[in-house]
């Protein structure tokens, strides 16, 4: 069959797979889990399929794309449900449902025991089907439709023990932050509706490269582009949801909040790449956000406790480096990519890791209740060990490949803006060192610091069953070898080139030298880290700490300033709107009405039984009537 | 002549409404089923309409045109356009849900003395709203439709005043002054919005000595028929205020909630998703068909008034404790939206109103409906009543989140397509408004996710505990509506190619084109 | 004599009667009052009548006569009835009827 | 008996008269108001010599017959053209027979006629010692609660008079319209004041209540209609004649030969607006317009309940159709003096009409201030000035009678043990106990309130669009406003009837005889047709809109 109609497949398999798990009912409460496994499996391999297809062509018509049909037909505005295949899309493709089928894998293990366990696997599935939808899109407004059908499986997923208010709330956060970033998306679309008359990619790109519009518009547009990645990506400043939205179960943190959806910001900052090139303005504020959140997500992770949150962190921190390469332009794309393949193994890996320790230590998230686990779940260990030397750039393994050239690229920026991006970067990848270094060391070494959970029962930690080992050790694999598979001779550079445009980036001081920074950064990260936790033991209660931990801990305040600036301040609002309602614009019928009602109340009076007085009403009467006839001949 | 196959499409609900209503006292069940089938049959019938009405054809086809009141220069006129086909569809296709999810609405508390029916009325009555609602969709005389426009509020009335919520707060005396409040205020607000027009619509006859709205725009677009400006002025401000009150938009809005939270969740449905289309119906074909200069004159006004609809009534859902009064002033933020995409002036929002018109009503009837049962089982109409209702009827909570999602117009549900085109629309003209109106777009996720946390979400409340789930009939009630969400969302051409040419006819009207994007890239 | 002296008397003399109307309570007094303002009306009528010279006036003052008559026959009855069933013939006592 | 006949007469007295040239009289355009009277005189004369216990058959079936025989002898007139081509004026200038006159004429029969029926009812109230009694009392001279009236009641006694009274008093108001003289006019005014002066005070129940409206009524009626002879009197001084064609000549200034007298008084302005604000004001009171109003409502309330609706109605009409003929025919010259102060009339009559009916707590006070709203709405076509304002006009005359006569006769059907219960209290959750009933007075209420496909909303719109067309848009506005305000409080009645739980010991609700069935029918049947297709009815008040002079 001809490879261009299977696109459809892709998304087809995992969506089936929602719909009949989510309207199956009981009947397929035993089975259910399977069947979206193997759907998401089936999404696997038709992408495989198609992807030696594309192997086999030559670079240049290498983009496939297939026409379902017209989607909203209105006089001067057309939106077709169409989809484009290209190599950056193929890269997602891939991640998407590789990733996507281990960890259904890993959650028919991990979610054994609760009873809405088909629910779950429909709505992973119905994440499935939205973020390929996301990725496959041929224009904006397709995207839009999977960049919120995302945000809906993450919602539902987040929230998926809605028993726990703390769950049920994270999600709602998590949608409005979502929202607010989608307003852009939305603004983003309008623009280039007005300003281009359409929003597919092909038009849209090739005349913002062609630059028939004016910079000022572009500019425009790139900066609503980067408020909906900020939403998607938990970049600053709406990056407030990330954190919570950890109480969703762990295998989705994994897929959703680690290795895909929070990377669709990178994706839609990439695709719309011919945007950003010609409006360096919002590349800028594209890399000052990257920057920020790189930093911001690191000092966070350093200060949490729960594993999860940790990870959190450092999973914003490590999008805000692929932020920062997308800011960067044809120099960084491929990294930000690059970074964002490499990134999405290690990291589902280490919080499949965190969910497989969980696993073992009944639900048990407080890193300082871990300690000495290393001999009782060694495949554990060993996976989420290489994750951490990935995530941390260990020279040789995945992350260091992908990191280093973001680094070299920011760099290669040039100027005082270069050096201070290289110094960002490179403190960046000393914190990161530092925080994943404690993390390993508190959760792994050190002595026991079990504590009885609730019920009082104490933990046995063991290692997990086959179907959570394998796909972490699946990943584990990803985390070493992708990266250096991707850097021999820049095959992946050379794969997204034509999607992406590539080029060279000169840093001021030469590759050698960076990179040997880079390591040494790192050492000291690790150093600090073991001097702070390998060392001494650590307390199980958190110590009060100094400001800025406290003020990370508290995801640096800047969540307590949502809540007293929007939540208080909207509930004040809506507050006083309500009573301005009730008094006000219904006030003033009411008031009407009963000041109508009092007069008639006081004419009423007049009428008082005397026949007297009625006769003086008809003589008063008359002589007006005759007054005003001899007033009409006067005037 | 051919078949009048609009007349009859209104007929026979008539029709059935009077055989309802004459079903003897104890035969309740069978006005029921009597009531049921006429309004599918009357979907039938609607279905002919849709299916005898050719796009590509004339402006009003199926055309009826009977003498009257000659003295009144009046005429039995129908004839239906793109957009009023559409909205008969919508009302054909909801009434049959909205007696379905009323089947028990009405039955007796206590067996009164025997000639008092209100099982037999409450069904008479929905039918007899069903006939105004499409005749007034179907006349292009205004004097007809002037008529319809005020008759339909006796049924109205008498439902709201005459059926109230069972679950209410408080005594039932205090319920019952709180719906016959209700039940005034809405009969007070439009009967004084119906009287300034029927000063409009004596203007107009004077000015244009007819009432037949084709031969006016007729004479207009001709130029035998001139207005002098102020007289179009005033008889266009006499027709908006009687359509903005129904629509309802701010700062006329104020009974929608009181009618929407004391009336039974169908009725509810019937007010919000059908009657008030009535108004933003009649602004897209007789404000703007008879006055396009005024409607032009007065486009910055009223489009102020819709975004002020669009946030006002958003954040008032926030702040709302009562689930129905909620939904209320959720549909006062969209038919703010409505209102901005009619006065636009652009052919996506004028196609995105219209759609939102169909899309709205089968929304908010979902998730209205979804609201009654749910309702209809604790007995209460606060929030903080409910909690974790997801565990015990996950369906219902299922299919209220289904519901919610459309309100909040996720893409993918038939909301969005609408609330898209509006959008695009306005912006084309009016960027500012349009980045305003977005911001409705944040708020109703807030409003719907706030109500959908604290009723379903949390620890189970020990009065839910017992919730039973969907019932049969209730989910039949149900899933039609949302499988229709999802295929408009995802399938929209069917509407948009009947909507389209009447759209177009509209834009002539008021003489107004699209404005050209910057650049002209390459399709 | 100059005929509109005739009418003045006939003013005054209707002018009184009205005034009677409003300031007496007791209904016979009241109704006499507005018979007086009827024969105010006669006057002038007839007053014109001869100014015109012709007849018409003069013939409406009879039927006005015969009106008055009239009236007084219903009107008596009423008052009469009125009185027996109060034992008074005030109109301000005949307030049961108000606002 | 026209003037100039009488001048002929006294000038040519000198000779010996050989004969006198009787006066010529067209006895068949006459016949309606021929046969009225003379059945009301035969009414007389069966008081006389019929036996107690037949009278109220033969009173009844005499006067059916004679309003049903008048109203054929309209018909009669009207389709032999006598409205339209051989419309004239009859008896030597005094009676106008044309298309108004016997619209109007038809409309008061057809209304006397309907509320007989509820004259006649005798179900209602409880059987009074063995015999069935009507709403009228027993022996009107014995005083309430005396022995002789219990005597009386005891002996079965009925006021059958009622029923020549009611004649005499229609066949007064089909002369009203049709007067074309200020004689005639007074004459006529008080032919059917007299009766109804009377009329009011018979009430079976709450006899003072009903007395003291007989005795307001009939001394602000006598009261007004010294003002109407006086303004009738400066009218002759300023014009010299009683005819309307000939004032309106003088007003016109086309008048053929002026003699000396005329000449000086011609001058005279003020008398001719002196007498046509009193004759105005005599008018506006039949009318019941703000300020000569207040009758109104103590009348409306004390009277017996059918005579209330048979005054509401006929009086109305007949008071609007000499108004009418006045100003159209009379004052069309002196149109730019009265339009403006009509107007005010009109619009402090529509507005506290209004205002003042929303505080009112019983149901006949209430309808008694709709009317004096409506009859402002009626002004508003009246000032119109032009032959759709008189078409409206008569077609809203037409609809508003018998929404009227139907509303009254409904209230005479709830009851409690005091007689009929007006008190609005009583009235609530009529609509659980008896659906029926409470349904046809909604079906009244939204006619009065102008709801589409009611008679009612079909005048209001014709009046409305007379008015504007006239060039009254501000009366206009003004109507609608006070037509809003006018729906609360109708609409309050209906939500007393039909969303308030009925009290415990609420009144019952009385099942008529067919008379009053016929008569709530009738009324409901007129509302709906004139609601729905009105064109017929719209098209006679068309034909029937021109005035003879």
């Amino acid at each position: 069959m001809n490879t261009e109609n299977m696109i459809a497949l892709l998304i087809a398999a995992p969506l089936l797979g929602a719909v009949v798990l989510l309207c199956g009912g009981r009947r397929l409460d035993r089975t259910g889990h399977w069947i979206g496994t193997l759907l998401a499996a089936a999404s696997f391999v038709v992408g495989v399929v198609l992807f030696t297809d594309m192997l086999g062509r030559d670079a240049e018509d290498r983009t496939l794309s297939q026409h379902l049909f017209s989607w909203i037909p209105v006089e001067g505005f057309q939106a077709d449900v169409a989809f484009q295949l290209d190599q950056l899309s193929m890269t997602f493709v891939l991640l998407i449902t590789g990733v996507g089928t281990l960890i259904h894998l890993y959650s028919v293990g991990y979610m054994e025991h609760d009873e809405r366990r088909r629910r779950f696997f429909g709505f992973l599935n119905l994440f499935l089907a939205a973020m390929l939808l996301l990725v496959l899109a041929d224009n904006y407004l397709l995207l839009y439709v999977g960049w919120e059908g995302v945000g809906l499986a993450s919602y539902l997923l987040i929230g998926f023990w809605q028993h726990k208010p703390s769950a049920a709330t994270a999600a709602k956060k998590a949608f409005l932050v979502n929202r607010v970033g989608d307003m852009g998306l939305s603004i983003a679309i309008l623009l280039m509706f007005t300003t281009f008359g359409t929003f597919a990619f092909g038009p849209v790109l090739s005349a913002s490269a062609a630059g028939d519009t004016s910079e000022g518009k572009l500019t425009a547009i790139g900066l609503m582009l980067l408020l909906a990645a900020c939403g998607k990506s938990a970049q600053v400043p709406l990056q407030s949801w990330l954190g919570d939205a950890m109480e969703g179960p762990t295998p989705v943190s994994a897929l959703i909040h680690a290795a895909t959806m929070v990377t669709a910001g990178v994706y839609l900052i990439t695709r719309s790449g011919a945007i950003f090139n010609a409006a360096p303005d919002a590349q800028l504020a594209v890399v000052v956000v990257g920057a920020v959140t790189l930093l911001f997500g690191a000092i966070v992770g350093c200060a949490k406790d729960d594993i999860k949150k940790a990870l959190a962190g450092s999973t914003m921190s490590q999008i805000g480096y692929m932020i920062l390469a997308t800011g960067l332009g044809p120099i960084g794309y491929v990294f930000a990519i690059m970074h964002l393949v490499t990134h999405g193994f290690f990291k589902a890996g280490l919080f499949l890791g965190a969910g497989s320790v969980m696993h073992g230590m009944n639900d048990e998230v407080d890193m300082r209740k871990y300690g000495g686990l290393r001999k009782y779940m060694p495949v554990t260990f060993a996976t989420f060990g290489l994750g951490y030397l990935a995530i941390i750039g260990f020279p040789g393994l995945s992350g260091f490949w992908s990191k280093d050239k973001i680094i070299e690229a920011a760099f290669a920026q040039g100027g005082t803006e270069g050096w201070i991006l290289g110094a960002v970067t490179l403190l960046g990848a000393a914190l990161t060192a530092y925080y994943m270094t404690r993390v390993m060391l508190m959760t792994f070494f050190g002595e026991k610091r079990w504590q009885p959970d609730a019920e009082g029962n104490a933990p046995h930690p063991h290692e997990s069953p086959k179907s959570m080992t394998i796909p972490m050790i699946v990943l584990a694999f990803g985390s070493v070898f992708a990266g250096g598979l991707f850097s021999l001779n820049e095959s992946f550079a050379g794969w997204l080139e034509p999607v992406t445009a590539f080029e060279h980036g000169h840093p001021p001081i030469s590759a050698g030298v960076i990179m040997t920074a880079t390591i040494t950064v790192m050492v000291l990260g690790i150093g600090l880290a073991y001097v702070q936790y390998g060392r001494r033991p650590v307390p199980v209660t958190a110590p009060r700490g100094s400001l800025l931990t406290r003020a990370a801990r508290r995801d640096l305040l800047q969540d307590d300033l949502n809540h007293v600036v929007l939540v208080r301040g909207g509930e004040h609002l809506t507050r006083s709107l309500v009573y301005v309602d009730h008094t006000l614009v219904d006030g003033v019928v009411n008031g009407t009405a009963a000041s109508v009602g009092g007069l008639s109340g006081r004419l009423r009076k007049l009428q008082n039984g005397f026949a007297r007085s009625y006769a003086v009403s008809m003589f008063g009467g008359a002589a007006v009537l005759i007054a005003a006839t001899l007033l009409m001949r006067a005037v | 002549m051919s078949f009048p196959l609009l007349t009859a499409t209104a007929a026979l609900p008539a029709i059935g409404a009077i055989a309802t209503a004459a079903v003897p006292a104890a035969r309740r069940t069978a006005a029921k089923w009597l009531a049921l089938l006429v309004s599918l049959g009357t979907l039938g019938l609607a279905a002919a309409v849709l299916v005898r009405f050719e796009p590509g054809g004339d402006r009003y086809q199926l055309t009826e045109s009977h003498a009257w009141i000659a003295d009144f220069g009046v005429r039995y006129e129908l004839g239906a356009d793109g957009i009023g086909v559409a909205l008969i569809g919508l009302t054909a296709l909801l009434i049959p849900f909205i007696i379905l999810a009323g089947w028990h609405d009405a039955d007796p508390l206590e067996t009164k003395s025997s000639r008092w029916r209100p099982t037999q009325g409450f069904f008479a009555l929905i039918l007899m709203v069903e006939v105004m609602v499409i005749l007034s969709f179907a006349a292009t005389d205004v004097f007809l439709f002037y008529i319809v426009f005020e008759a339909m509020l006796i049924p109205m009335y008498f439902l709201i005043g005459g059926f109230g919520d069972r679950a209410h707060a408080g005594s039932d005396e205090n319920a019952a002054t709180q719906r016959s409040y209700a039940a005034v205020k809405f009969l007070l607000y439009n009967l004084v919005g119906g009287l300034i027009m029927l000063a409009a619509v004596i203007g107009l006859y004077v000015v244009a000595g007819g009432f037949s709205l084709p031969e006016i725009a007729e004479a207009r677009a001709s130029g035998e028929l001139t207005m002098a400006t102020n007289t179009e002025r005033l008889l266009f401000l006499g027709f908006f205020f009687a359509f903005a009150v129904k629509a309802p938009l701010w700062p006329l809005h104020t009974w929608l909630p009181n009618a929407m939270g004391e009336s039974t969740a169908p009725v509810a449905v019937l007010i919000t998703a059908v009657v008030d289309k009535v108004g933003t119906f009649a602004m897209l074909r007789f404000c703007l068909g008879l006055f396009p200069e005024a409607s032009a004159w007065a486009t910055p006004v009223v489009l102020t008034l819709a975004l002020v609809s669009i946030v006002y009534g958003a954040l008032l859902a926030v702040g709302q404790r009562d689930i129905k009064r909620l939904i209320a002033y959720a549909s006062i933020s969209h038919f703010g939206f409505i209102i901005l995409g009619i006065f636009a002036m652009t052919s996506q929002g004028q196609s995105g109103a219209t759609l939102y018109m169909v899309n709205h009503g089968l929304s908010t009837a979902a998730l209205m409906l979804v609201a009654g049962f749910l309702i209809s089982r604790r007995g209460s109409r606060l929030i903080a009543d409910y909690g974790g209702v997801q565990k015990v009827a996950p369906v219902l909570a299922g299919t209220f989140l289904v519901g919610g999602l459309a309100t909040l117009s996720l893409p993918g549900l038939a909301p969005f397509v609408s609330e898209f085109l509006v959008l695009v629309g306005t912006f084309a003209r009016y960027p500012v408004a349009g980045i305003i109106a977005t911001f409705g777009i944040v708020l109703a996720a807030l409003y719907t996710l706030v109500l959908y946390q604290r009723t379903m979400t949390g620890p189970v409340k020990q009065e839910v505990s017992k919730m039973p789930d969907l019932r049969v009939r209730e989910l039949a009630v149900v899933a039609p509506l949302i499988a229709a969400l999802i295929f408009l969302g995802v399938y929209p051409k069917p509407v948009t190619d009947i909507v389209n040419p009447a759209v177009e006819h509209t834009m002539s009207d008021v003489q107004k084109t699209d404005p050209e994007p910057e650049v002209e890239a390459a399709k | 004599m100059n005929p509109v002296n005739y009418l003045y008397l006939a003013a005054v003399l209707f002018a009184i009667g009205a005034s009677g109307v409003l300031i007496r309570r007791n209904a016979i007094v009241v109704f006499m009052c507005v018979e007086l303002m009827l024969n105010a009306c006669n006057l002038s009528l007839v007053a014109f009548s001869r100014m015109h010279g012709n007849l018409d006036g003069q013939i409406l003052a009879f039927f006005t006569m015969v009106v008055a008559a009239a009236e007084v026959v219903v009107g008596l009855a009423i008052i009469v009835t009125l009185f027996r069933s109060r034992h008074s013939a005030s109109v301000d006592d005949a307030s049961l009827m108000k606002l | 008996m026209s003037a100039s006949a009488v001048h002929s007469l006294w000038t040519t007295a000198a000779e010996p008269v050989s004969r006198i040239d009787a006066p010529h009289i067209e006895y068949g355009q006459l016949s309606p108001i021929l046969i009225v009277v003379g059945a009301g005189v035969l009414g007389i004369l069966v008081e006389a010599f019929v036996a107690r216990r037949a009278r109220y058959h033969v009173q009844l079936f005499l006067s059916v017959v004679a309003l049903a025989a008048a109203f054929a002898a309209v018909v009669g007139l009207a389709v032999t053209g006598h409205g339209s081509t051989k419309a004239g004026i009859v008896a030597m200038g005094a009676i106008a027979v044309d298309g108004p006159a016997l619209f109007l004429q038809g409309t008061i029969l057809l209304a006397g006629l309907v509320s007989l029926f509820t004259f006649a009812e005798r179900r209602l109230d409880p059987v009074a010692h063995g015999k069935q009694v009507d709403s009228f009392v027993a022996q009107a001279g014995a005083p309430p609660g005396s022995k002789s009236e219990q005597a009386a009641v005891k002996a079965g006694f009925t006021t059958t008079e009622v029923f020549p009274l009611a004649l005499f008093a229609v066949a007064g108001m089909l002369v009203f319209p049709a007067a074309n003289d200020l004689l005639t006019l007074f004459i006529a005014l008080e032919v059917f004041s007299l009766p109804l002066y009377l009329l009011c005070a018979l009430a079976r129940r709450k006899r003072l209540v009903s007395q003291e409206a007989a005795v307001k009524y009939f001394l602000l009626g006598a009261f007004s209609s010294a003002f109407l002879l006086f303004g009738i009197a400066l009218l002759y001084g300023y014009a010299g004649t009683l005819s309307y064609a000939g004032i309106a000549e003088v007003v016109d200034g086309t008048v053929t030969s002026i003699d000396p007298a005329l000449a000086d008084t011609m001058g005279n302005d003020a008398l001719l607006l002196i007498g046509a604000a009193m004759v105005l004001m005599g008018l506006l009171f039949k009318v019941g317009a703000v300020p000569f109003h207040m009758w109104t409502p103590d009348v409306y309330q004390g009277a017996p309940t059918p005579v209330t609706g048979f005054m509401a109605a006929a009086t109305k009409v007949a008071a609007f159709g000499a108004l009418l003929r006045l100003l159209y025919v009379v004052l069309p010259g002196l149109s730019w003096d009265w339009r403006p102060v009509l107007w005010g009339v009109a619009i402090i009559t529509m507005l506290l009409g209004a205002i003042v009916a929303i505080t009112q707590t019983d149901i006949k006070r209430l309808l008694a201030y709709s009317s004096i709203a409506h009859g402002g709405f009626i002004l508003a076509g009246v000032i119109a000035m032009n032959e759709a304002g008189i078409s409206s006009v008569l077609f809203y005359l037409l609809a508003y009678s018998f929404v009227t006569i139907g509303a009254f006769s409904v209230v005479t059907l709830v009851r409690d043990a005091g007689g009929e219960a007006t008190h609005l209290s009583k009235w609530a959750g009529l609509g659980r106990r008896s659906p029926l009933v409470a349904a046809v007075f909604a079906v009244f209420l939204l006619a009065f309130a102008g709801i589409p496909l009611t008679s009612g909303f079909a005048g209001k719109f014709a009046v409305f669009k007379a008015a504007a067309e006239g060039g009254a848009g501000a009366l206009v506005v003004v109507g609608v406003i006070s037509s809003a305000i006018a729906a609360f409080f109708y609409i309050r009645v209906i939500v007393l009837m039909f969303f308030s739980e009925p009290r415990p010991e609420g009144p019952t609700v009385a099942v008529p005889s067919p008379l009053t069935m016929t008569t709530i029918g009738v009324g409901v049947a007129v509302t709906l047709v004139l609601g729905v297709a009105p064109q017929y009815f719209l098209d006679l008040a068309n034909q029937a809109s021109v005035f003879v002079r």
